[in-house]
């Protein structure tokens, strides 16, 4: 599987999914800066963690005008895979390129910890590889993970298998509505999730259970 | 010539930052303090000097980045 | 003209001002009296301190660079060197919680990346008044959030600290920040700006009339609006930060570098003269030159301004074109603004003018040092008395969920605490474990200081500091390495805190000398006083240790049902100035308790070879609390409760050092008592883990899950609703 | 009645946020764009009637919590 890691201004978990990348798939991932043109041919193309543009204005406002996000969709919409983590998640709801919008967490506090989610949808090449309803434990390091959408998107994404990653009841973060922590837009092929799988792939660092995530899309994705 | 524009947060859209603001005034003593909202002001200075052009300039500028339309609203004042 | 009052106004005595007028053999002007105001400020010049400062151990086998540097740096093997540094940011914290804690934590990254470090983890010390003081609230939730807001956007991890609460910080809170970077030992960036005719460039954010020092009266006359009394608070931009950080890298990958320094505390005025002085060079910069934030700036504000995220770089000749390439990729800007020359003067140019010129050395060596009067007070001494009756596990429960005890959760929570995916150890232990990116090597961090012992007595208690710090490395796995100390006090004018200084000093030097731990950089942080009173003496040392295999680490957690329980050491019940006595009893008194280095060293280098050959994995130094406390951290902390042998109040509660409490499976305890006998050291069995519950023969027992709401709660209970 | 309190940062305090946006509007190719400042705008809902108290009590709610008067000032505005 070939893969692409986009770097905006202050992203900060580039590195860390360049890592897990190389460290699952065995390729070291390209790294493509803001300002580039176009990204490379790859399978995958990730959106990482970090405080793009210092998180100012809107979280992820600012990347979403990057020069190299026009070929990201571009790209998606021919069927490539996006895997929006976090501020890349953020990103990918300033594009539209996934419904809603994040916004700050409940408690008015960025929150760092360990939190349980569901795996609530495994027909997807991001989690073919975890069981249905699987509990798995995942980081989340966020000031805006707030999800939020109207009624009717919520009903259509629940609808149609789009919501893939739930937090456990009673480990909701961040006051997210009905708990979504990941969604898939409609071709199910870009996944935007607010909890880090690329900071579990290592059990020095207290788990692996972000590592079904990258097999699936190995996966899914020869 | 300077504008200023408002962006604030769409009717239904939950204001975790504006409920706090009201929790906290009233823990302060504040009483009779209803619903409090709290949005954005952003100043700008523009070169351009004919307040129609302006305008459309400036609302371009929150459709495409100043305001997230999918949950935020916009104003634009404009002040000579 | 230069009025007496402007002297005064610049913090300068008259002896002082004589002084500057006879190394220059003239009348200094408004710009260059700045100039000498701020560096022959205490923060810069460590006038009262510098004499003193001398007796701490600097130099070590693996020692690369010692105090003097941005920060220290310790060569930790295969060509990877560690480089760290702790700085105050006390005054402006209490004055803006927010802003203040987020340019202290933006102000010591640049000191270690300056160096050709990338930070890799950051550690904050902070203490605060009373938690009932009506400021307290605010003061820590602003403070932390700063913290948060910088370090968390800069992706460096936070990785743990100290929260402490005090009436004696009432008026003077302390943010102490820690930042860890790693390097090459090959690529060591220093400031030197050695040779004549190199081009010395600006890089970063624009400067703009931040943080200019109290002399603002005598500067009014100079600004062109000056109707609005202009805050002197610093805002942190930690996006430039970031930004600067990773072009800073880019560039030191190079060798276009001939020698580079960060804009501090006085800015352009430090650094340049900083530089030029290490490097027994002059320098010329033309203030026309350096990119400006604001319109009608004066010469006085742009050496005086301390806007953030900005540095300044000498370079080989012609090779500015790329540098400028590089910050200009980076959105940064870029600006040169200057020469180094053979002249040995900073000489500043503003609007064609030449508007300062001073020899160099005027700024440094020839800075006043005081060898200021100190009387060093008599020790609290005895043994306070207690009421033996008091139920021990009541006891016990109070103190795991007091303001000082209880769990910083709602702290570090705040933080990002694994980001960079290297964390290995989270906050919650007894130091921070993050692992040397793409080894197997790890590197351990802690930060400790018990004020209150300090208080007592300032030399034990300052030896104490570093011992605990020792300590608290050693029981994870690591050897420590070095420390580097943020020496937090009141007024070096007045005798007695004169004497507090002194003698802390002395006693950190007699502690790191007898653990081979010198001492490689620093900060300190005086006058902290409100209305003549002082905060409790706070020589807060952080230190770093490295672990050879960061998969032979030790953490506190209980993790297997049925390990017997060692304790190391042999603890006398000493009760003077513990958490017992405060919580419990509701005095502060007596003697702190006494470090005996030679038994530091023994047990800790014992239980650090246990957890390298990999036969334990859980251990905890008894501190804060004594050993029961311990006890009930580790249960906590592995979610498995214990159930210990009898004693007594002071056994339970006494804070005796060079203690540790092991917990391994029971064939492997026995081996170890038996190991400890034959070295000397006393170990006891005293205890099995299990169950979920702290039963403690003959004293009851209490439920785990009741201990961690105490222990859990008192924080986020207090700090709920607070803006 | 309703009110809108402003708080902006005060002349010569770093506003890195505005910064930046300005920084993203010329990129975005919105030339003739000069500094760009970003504030809050707070909207409240009183209990109030009278406009000279509702005032007073603004202003008290400002330099007590909604504004950070070391570093920002406020304006307060009353809708009727
Ligand atoms: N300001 C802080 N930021 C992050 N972590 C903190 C902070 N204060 C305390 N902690 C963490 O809480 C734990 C307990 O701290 P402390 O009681 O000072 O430990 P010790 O007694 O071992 O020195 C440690 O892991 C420490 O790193
Ligand atoms: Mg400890």
């Amino acid at each position: 599987m070939k893969s692409a890691v986009v770097v905006f201004p202050a992203s900060n978990c580039d590195r860390d999914a360049a890592v897990a990348l190389e460290r699952m798939t065995g390729n070291k991932p390209h790294m493509v800066w803001h300002a580039d043109s176009a990204v490379p041919d790859v399978d995958l193309i990730v959106l990482p963690g970090g405080f793009a543009y210092g998180d100012y204005l809107r979280c992820g406002a600012m990347a979403s005008q990057s020069r190299v996000m026009r070929d990201v969709k571009a790209k998606a919409e021919k069927g490539v895979a996006v895997l929006g983590i976090c501020n890349g998640f953020q990103v990918l709801t300033e594009t539209h390129m996934l419904p809603g919008a994040l916004i700050r967490n409940a408690g008015l506090k960025f929150v760092c910890r360990p939190v349980g989610l569901e795996v609530t949808e495994t027909q997807s090449a991001f989690t073919r590889k975890y069981d249905h309803g699987q509990r798995v434990v995942f980081p989340v390091a966020h000031g805006e993970g707030n999800y939020f959408a109207d009624e009717e998107t919520l009903d259509r994404l629940e609808g149609e298998g789009r919501v893939v990653f739930r937090y456990a009841p009673g480990d909701n973060p961040n006051g997210s509505i009905r708990n979504i922590a990941g969604i898939l837009n409609e071709k199910r092929n870009v996944l935007g999730l607010m909890p880090h799988p690329e900071r579990v792939v290592d059990p020095l660092l207290g788990g692996t259970d972000g590592r079904a995530l990258f097999e699936s899309l190995i996966e899914a994705l020869p | 010539m300077k504008a200023r524009v408002f962006v604030t947060l769409k009717n239904g859209v939950l204001d975790p930052q504006g409920k706090a603001i009201g929790h906290a005034l009233q823990g302060l003593g504040f009483d009779g303090v209803g619903e409090v909202r709290q949005g954005k002001v952003i100043d700008l200075e523009l070169a351009e000097r004919d307040a129609a052009k302006a305008r459309a300039c400036l609302t371009e500028m929150c459709e495409k980045l100043l305001a997230n339309t999918i949950i935020e609203k916009y104003e634009i004042e404009l002040k000579g | 003209m230069i009025t007496p009052q402007i002297v005064r106004e610049h913090g300068l005595s008259e002896e002082e001002y004589a002084r500057i007028k006879s190394l220059l053999g003239r009348e200094p002007n408004l710009v260059e009296l700045g100039v000498f105001s701020v560096m022959w400020s205490e923060h810069c010049s460590y006038k009262s301190t510098r004499a003193h400062l001398k007796k701490l151990p600097t130099k070590g086998p693996r020692v690369l660079h010692g105090p003097g540097e941005n920060a220290g740096v310790v060569d930790i093997g295969d060509g990877d060197a560690v480089i760290f540094k702790m700085e105050s940011h006390n005054h402006p914290s209490f004055i803006e919680p927010y802003q203040g804690a987020a340019t202290g934590v933006g102000g010591i990254m640049r000191d270690v990346f300056t160096m050709g470090a990338r930070p890799v983890a950051m550690m904050n010390s902070l203490r605060f008044g009373e938690p009932s003081h009506p400021k307290t609230r605010h003061l820590v939730s602003g403070v932390v959030s700063g913290i948060g807001g910088y370090g968390n956007c800069m992706g460096v991890p936070t990785v743990g600290g100290e929260v402490n609460f005090h009436r004696s910080y009432n008026g003077n809170i302390l943010v102490n920040a820690l930042c860890v970077g790693l390097a090459r030992s090959d690529r060591i960036f220093l400031s030197a700006a050695k040779g004549a005719g190199n081009p010395v460039v600006y890089v970063g954010s624009k400067t703009g009339r931040d943080g200019i020092h109290g002399a603002t009266m005598a500067s009014a006359e100079f600004n062109e609006d000056s109707e609005e009394k202009r805050p002197t608070v610093q805002v942190g931009d930690p996006f430039t930060e970031k930004l600067l950080l990773e072009a800073c890298l880019e560039l030191m990958a190079t060798d276009a570098i001939v020698a580079i320094q960060d804009m501090g505390a006085a800015g352009l005025t430090s650094s340049s003269s900083e530089m030029a002085d290490k490097g027994g060079a002059g320098i010329v910069i033309d203030l026309d030159k350096v990119p400006q934030r604001e319109t009608g700036m004066t010469a006085y504000d742009m050496m005086l301004s301390e806007s953030q995220e900005r540095m300044l770089a000498v370079l080989k000749p012609g090779r500015e074109a790329e540098a400028e390439r590089i910050f200009r990729k980076w959105e940064l800007d870029f600006a040169v603004i200057g020469v180094t020359t053979d002249s040995h003067r900073l000489i500043v140019k503003h609007k064609g003018e030449t508007v300062a010129d001073i020899p160099v050395g005027a700024l440094s060596e020839a800075a006043p040092i005081y060898e200021r009067p100190f009387v060093k007070r008599e020790p609290a001494r005895g043994a306070p008395s207690f009421d033996a009756s008091r139920p021990v596990m009541e006891s016990l429960l109070k103190i795991i969920g007091a303001p000082d005890m209880c769990s910083r959760r709602w702290v570090w929570e705040q933080y990002d605490n694994t980001v960079m995916a290297d964390t290995a150890q989270r906050p919650g232990g007894d130091a921070a474990v993050v692992r040397v990116h793409g080894t197997g090597k790890g590197i351990a961090v802690t930060t400790d200081v018990s004020p209150r012992y300090c208080k007592a007595d300032p030399f034990e208690g300052a030896k104490q500091a570093v011992a605990e710090a020792w300590r608290n490395l050693t029981v994870v796995g690591a050897t420590p390495l070095a420390v580097t100390d943020c020496l937090n006090f009141g007024n070096p004018e007045k005798p007695e805190i004169m004497g507090e200084i002194v003698a802390s000093i002395e006693g950190i030097a007699e502690a790191c000398r007898a653990l081979a731990f010198p001492v490689v950089s620093g900060n300190c942080s005086l006058y902290n006083e409100t209305q003549g009173e002082g905060i409790l003496p706070t020589p807060t040392i952080g230190a770093v240790g490295l672990l050879k295999n960061v998969h032979r680490m030790a953490t506190i957690a209980f993790k297997r049902e049925g390990d017997a329980i060692l304790l190391i050491g042999k603890p006398r019940g000493h009760l003077g100035q513990s958490v017992y006595l405060r919580e419990v009893e509701g005095k502060e008194e007596g003697a702190c308790p006494p470090v005996d280095l030679a038994a530091e060293k023994k047990h800790g280098d014992f239980v650090r070879e246990l957890i390298e050959a990999g036969r334990i994995d859980t251990v905890h130094d008894v501190s804060d609390g004594g050993l029961l406390v311990a006890a009930a951290e580790m249960a906590l902390a592995g979610g498995m409760g214990t159930a210990l042998s009898d004693g007594d109040i002071p056994s339970f509660f006494g804070e005796d050092q060079a203690c540790y409490l092991i917990a391994a499976p029971r064939a492997e305890a026995e081996r170890i008592v038996a190991g400890a006998k034959a070295a000397g050291i006393t170990a006891s069995l005293i205890g099995t883990t299990g169950g979920d519950k702290i039963a403690v023969k003959g004293c009851g027992e209490i439920a785990l899950e009741r201990l961690r709401t105490a222990h859990e709660t008192w924080f986020p209970s207090t700090m709920t609703g607070e803006l």
